[in-house]
């Protein structure tokens, strides 16, 4: 039997596998067994009522797909009435992800969440949707200090900075979220990108530009993940692309400690649980017990270990 | 009648069973003309469980040279719960419907579902008038068969460019329809025609709901003379999705329900909503 | 007939399609009439020898490759010997690549690279396999600035600054490269990735990290085009992931002059050809008569004309 | 005989015919043994040119849930320039050769080559030996075509996990060679056991030149005793490719030429190089 059991700070997860937030809901238990997951993550929750963006809100492209969702949301009040009670009965942490307009709002949602059945945090500072030109705090290391560092101040819950792939220096604010104060990062939100439809030669979405996801992007997110490991001590969560068990390795490989599956699970609803199947299957054959002995094996640090096994 | 009072009448029922990923078997994939496909998939376990109006996401095979990311919605035309086939009438546009063009008897097809709510008769209508256009005839045919067990008379009004593309009348007249048909190449579709013949429907006493898909300009009419004349009735709507489950958010069009107007989702409160709930886009 | 002409500044091309830097070299004259281009674009020469990149320099992902090459060059010298009286014989401008390692060197190139037969000169401080970290001058708008100024001082040639992806702030370095003289931007080279050996779990490419391009990059590239074209005057080469007709309107409806084609040309050695005569019978389909017409009919400021087109 | 020397004399000629892509038309895709398929495609302009050495960079099809991007290098491993067929051998390892695995009689095969530059004798050789293991073997068959040609005759030492691994005896034994094998079953095919092998035939007077492939431990077995006993030969080498034609300079490995060391592209530049010319690596 394969240990499959990894830790994100304080927090024990059975398996590395968990959905990234806005790619699962509730309805996702109609056709999969949510306890075999690792953890979940919610659709991002707002302060108040957000109706969402215009549509169209997706668009194919090539191995990918662009969203404009717009952080749609009911808003904190039903949250926490309604989704925080329907997690209760299943077996994994709950990870609430939270956005807001401004370091106060997102200070005043850390403490709005912190109640018994949510297990952590994770902070969407990276959502590439929602402000004028695709901006998001993540893309500056003080932004992200100033939120992550106001919520820590509000709440002792576990708190996961999602960081933006959309920035020249990813490694940067990943440092400013761990002096913040932050768990661990999430790498990362989808990419700034945009199609133009042929016939009307307009942008395919409502909003002109929305963020790539699938397996298109997994080559720059795993190098981001790969990036921070060397520049952050606190546990990496990758996020990008990942389709299948082997993708998830490479993640572990690369210095993640878990991974999030998002646009995979549009493909196929049962992808996740597939993924969590697929890994202990590698691991068997290749006769790795632990699947922490992965983590982290692509790094610079592991090449001497890596000739030494291979010689 | 006040939309808000016709939209509590009309508002489709949830329907419990949940869709599933199931994997199919071609039979047929033939061309009816020149642009439209009809495809027969042997899925048992799938054909047992569909409503009408109900769609399948369907896995696109892999074209030589295009990619095809995301599943397709495609409305159920014809359901056969017993013979244990599901068949799909579409429309060859993009990649994925020309991926799905490819598939060949014995291939297999990954298709999620049966999805979202389908349509439902209300007891007080007994007499329906179905209007469709081009490829809303698929998603509208299984209203056919739903009619005809609940003893309920069909009209279906059929509109297309010329008489070449006109499908299905046979499957409205084999469950009884009486079926009017009306073309662009003979001058008989445009609006204002339209408008006369559902006159006449109305007059006639045949028109106690509307049912339509698709096209903007018929939902337009239909919403218009339902209003005038105190007629309810369903409308199925298209978006573009990703999960087909709920989960994404991709799919929502504005719909006006309890006095307030709300992004619902296509894929899972729809995609039959009331006809005057849809707000027309 | 349809009109394929486009202007870059004072640079009249007979069709917008010209070969990436570093996807293109004499040896295309075998196989393809190289005279059907708009341009040719070297592979980025440096001042000396290089040997590049340790192996392997390879790596194939979902819709796409990983490079390392690393500029292997012969050196200025050769490369004037060479390369410039090779392509006299053509028919379209020669656009000469340079890199260096200093400020100073590229201005030096700039200078010698300022000859008959050179058209126009494309200055390569996007790419991200020669320093560490993936670091290139065009993730910094100052340094961008740096290097163009001191190149516009040295020459009268056309300068085409290539900017890259791996920056949140993609407009800073064009309206840099703009303010500092050049003539026209080319967007982009390719985006920081990597990819992960399953047997070794080593980095696939031999430097760890390289530079991704084809189809997955497109709905990336295509928004720094689009975003640029609202930046800055001076003309755009879109440059990433192109592989037919289709992905050039998209460019060019983006707000690009011209593009410039690389990946595709491995997979299918006449992509080049094949896209100049199907962007023609795409224009002719749609009774276009100037390929010009399509630039920049997706940017916000041509809307309302869209709209009423439609209407 | 010095290193550089040898050079001179074994350095492969130029070929000056380009390669071109081609469709050619599947007509043989079948399993040689469970891990190496043999595919014979009729391509008869593409055929007309080769020379033996030289590889194509082939298309593969789409999987169906996995993608394959990159064209993959396959040398020829049989050619009938006059009966308009190519012949390649192959070892199923990942998704390019999966994919290759798939196709079908009647299927497409989009084939761009004949690339690099092949092997060539020189007239002094008049008894060469030629040593392969494993998938190997497809890139030197075609060298018992040429030598055959030439009137050369050839010892062909042919390795492989399992007597059931081994191939191709009949493509050596056919055109007059001297077949012998050595199997790690057997215990016969480690490299001391080979070069008493090797050195029995140095001094039967029947190695004036040695070839390989493909395998670094036999490479350097070969340089050692080469140039212990002043015998060249040529080394058919791979690496990872992109383009095929020399332009993206993916491909090279160092190689010693004029005394110095140089990237040379294996597309471009080989794949047949001086068998003292390439590093092992
Ligand atoms: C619930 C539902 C049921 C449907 N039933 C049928 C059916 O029975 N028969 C049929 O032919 N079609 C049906 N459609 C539409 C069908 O899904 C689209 O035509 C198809 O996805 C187009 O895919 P493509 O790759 O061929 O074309 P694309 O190149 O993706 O698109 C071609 C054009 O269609 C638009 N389009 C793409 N997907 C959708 C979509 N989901 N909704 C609306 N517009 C879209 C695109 O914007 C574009 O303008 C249905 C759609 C929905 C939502
Ligand atoms: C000139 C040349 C001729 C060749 N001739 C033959 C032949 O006749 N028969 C045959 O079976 N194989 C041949 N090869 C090797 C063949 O190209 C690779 O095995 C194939 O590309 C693997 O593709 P894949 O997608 O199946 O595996 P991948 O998953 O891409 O790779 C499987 C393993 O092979 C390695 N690899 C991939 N491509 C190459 C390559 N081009 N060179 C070296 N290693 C590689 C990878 O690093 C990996 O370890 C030749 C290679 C070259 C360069
Ligand atoms: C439709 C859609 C909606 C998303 N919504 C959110 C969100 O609300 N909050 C968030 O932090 N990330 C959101 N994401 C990003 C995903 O959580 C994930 O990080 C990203 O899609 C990359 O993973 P993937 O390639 O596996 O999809 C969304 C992604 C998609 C595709
Ligand atoms: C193998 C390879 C080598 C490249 N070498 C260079 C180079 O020397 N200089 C440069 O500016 N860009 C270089 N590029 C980037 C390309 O010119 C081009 O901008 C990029 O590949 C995106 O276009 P594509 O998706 O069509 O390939 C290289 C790209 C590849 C794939
Ligand atoms: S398609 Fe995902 S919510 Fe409807
Ligand atoms: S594969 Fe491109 S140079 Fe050899």
């Amino acid at each position: 039997m394969v240990d499959l059991g990894v830790r994100i700070g304080s927090l024990a997860l059975r398996n590395p596998i968990m959905p990234g937030s806005g790619t699962f809901s509730e309805e996702l238990a109609r056709v999969v067994d949510l306890n075999r997951l690792g953890a979940y993550v919610t659709k991002s929750v707002t302060p108040g009522f957000r109706d969402g963006n215009p549509t169209p809100r997706v668009a194919e492209t090539p191995s990918g797909m662009l969203n404009s969702i717009g952080l749609p949301s009911k808003g904190i009040d039903h949250f926490l009435a309604k989704t925080v009670p329907f997690y209760a009965r299943y077996a994994a942490p709950l990870v609430v992800s939270v956005s807001a307009d401004s370091p106060e709002d997102f200070a005043m949602m850390a403490e709005r969440v912190s109640v018994p059945g949510v297990a952590a945090i994770e902070i969407n500072i990276s959502c590439p949707n929602i402000e004028e030109g695709g901006h998001a705090v993540a893309m500056e290391a003080d932004a992200t200090y100033d939120v992550v560092s106001r919520m820590r101040v509000r709440t002792d819950w576990p708190l996961w900075a999602k960081l933006t792939p959309n920035t020249g220096s990813a490694t940067a604010s990943a440092r400013a979220a761990e002096a913040a104060g932050a768990d661990a990062v999430v790498v990362a939100n989808t990419i700034l990108a945009m199609a133009i439809d042929l016939e009307t030669l307009a942008p395919k979405l409502g909003t002109g530009t929305g963020g790539l996801s699938g397996p298109a992007v997994k080559p720059v997110i795993l190098r981001m993940v790969w990036q921070c490991a060397q520049a952050v001590r606190i546990p990496i969560i990758g996020s990008g692309g990942i389709m299948n068990a082997t993708d998830v390795v490479e993640y572990l490989a690369a210095g993640a400690s878990a991974v999030q599956v998002g646009t995979a699970t549009f493909l196929y609803p049962k992808a996740m649980v597939r993924i969590v199947d697929g890994l202990a299957a590698w691991c068997t054959e290749r006769k790795i017990a632990r699947v922490t002995d992965l983590i982290g094996r692509a790094l610079p640090s592991a090449a001497p270990a890596r000739r030494a096994r291979e010689a | 009648m006040r939309a808000d009072t016709l939209a509590a009448v009309e508002a489709p029922t949830p329907l419990p069973v949940p869709g599933d990923e199931y994997l199919g078997t071609v039979l047929v994939n033939a061309a009816v003309n020149a642009r439209y496909k009809h495809l027969v998939v042997s899925a048992p376990e799938a054909a047992r469980k569909i409503r009408p109006g109900q769609f399948f996401n369907l896995l696109c095979p892999p074209l030589p040279d295009e990619a095809v990311f995301l599943r397709r919605p495609m409305s159920v035309y014809q359901m056969h719960p017993n013979g244990g086939t599901v068949e799909f009438l579409y429309h060859v546009t993009g990649a994925g419907t020309r991926a799905l063009a490819l598939l060949a008897p014995g291939d297999t097809l990954d298709m999620l579902g049966p999805l979202g709510l389908g349509f439902s008769l209300d007891p007080a209508w007994r007499r329906i008038v179905v209007l469709a256009r081009g490829v809303g005839l698929a998603t509208l045919a299984p209203l056919a068969q739903l009619a005809q067990a609940s003893g309920v008379a069909i009209t279906a009004v059929l509109s297309a460019r010329s008489k070449l593309d006109l499908m299905s009348q046979s499957v409205f007249a084999d469950a009884g329809a009486e079926v009017l048909t009306v073309t662009d190449e003979e001058g008989t579709s445009a609006v204002p025609q339209v408008e006369r013949l559902l006159l006449d429907l109305i007059r006639a006493g045949r028109a106690d709901a509307f049912f339509t898909c698709g096209s903007n300009r018929l939902l337009k009419l239909l919403q218009t003379l339902g209003r005038a004349h105190g007629i309810g009735g369903q409308v199925a709507i298209e978006q573009q999705m990703a999960c087909g489950l709920g989960m994404c958010f991709c799919c929502v069009r504005q719909i006006e329900r309890n006095g307030t107007v709300a992004n619902l989702r296509v894929c899972r409160d729809g995609p039959v909503f009331g006809l005057h709930e849809a707000l027309s886009w």
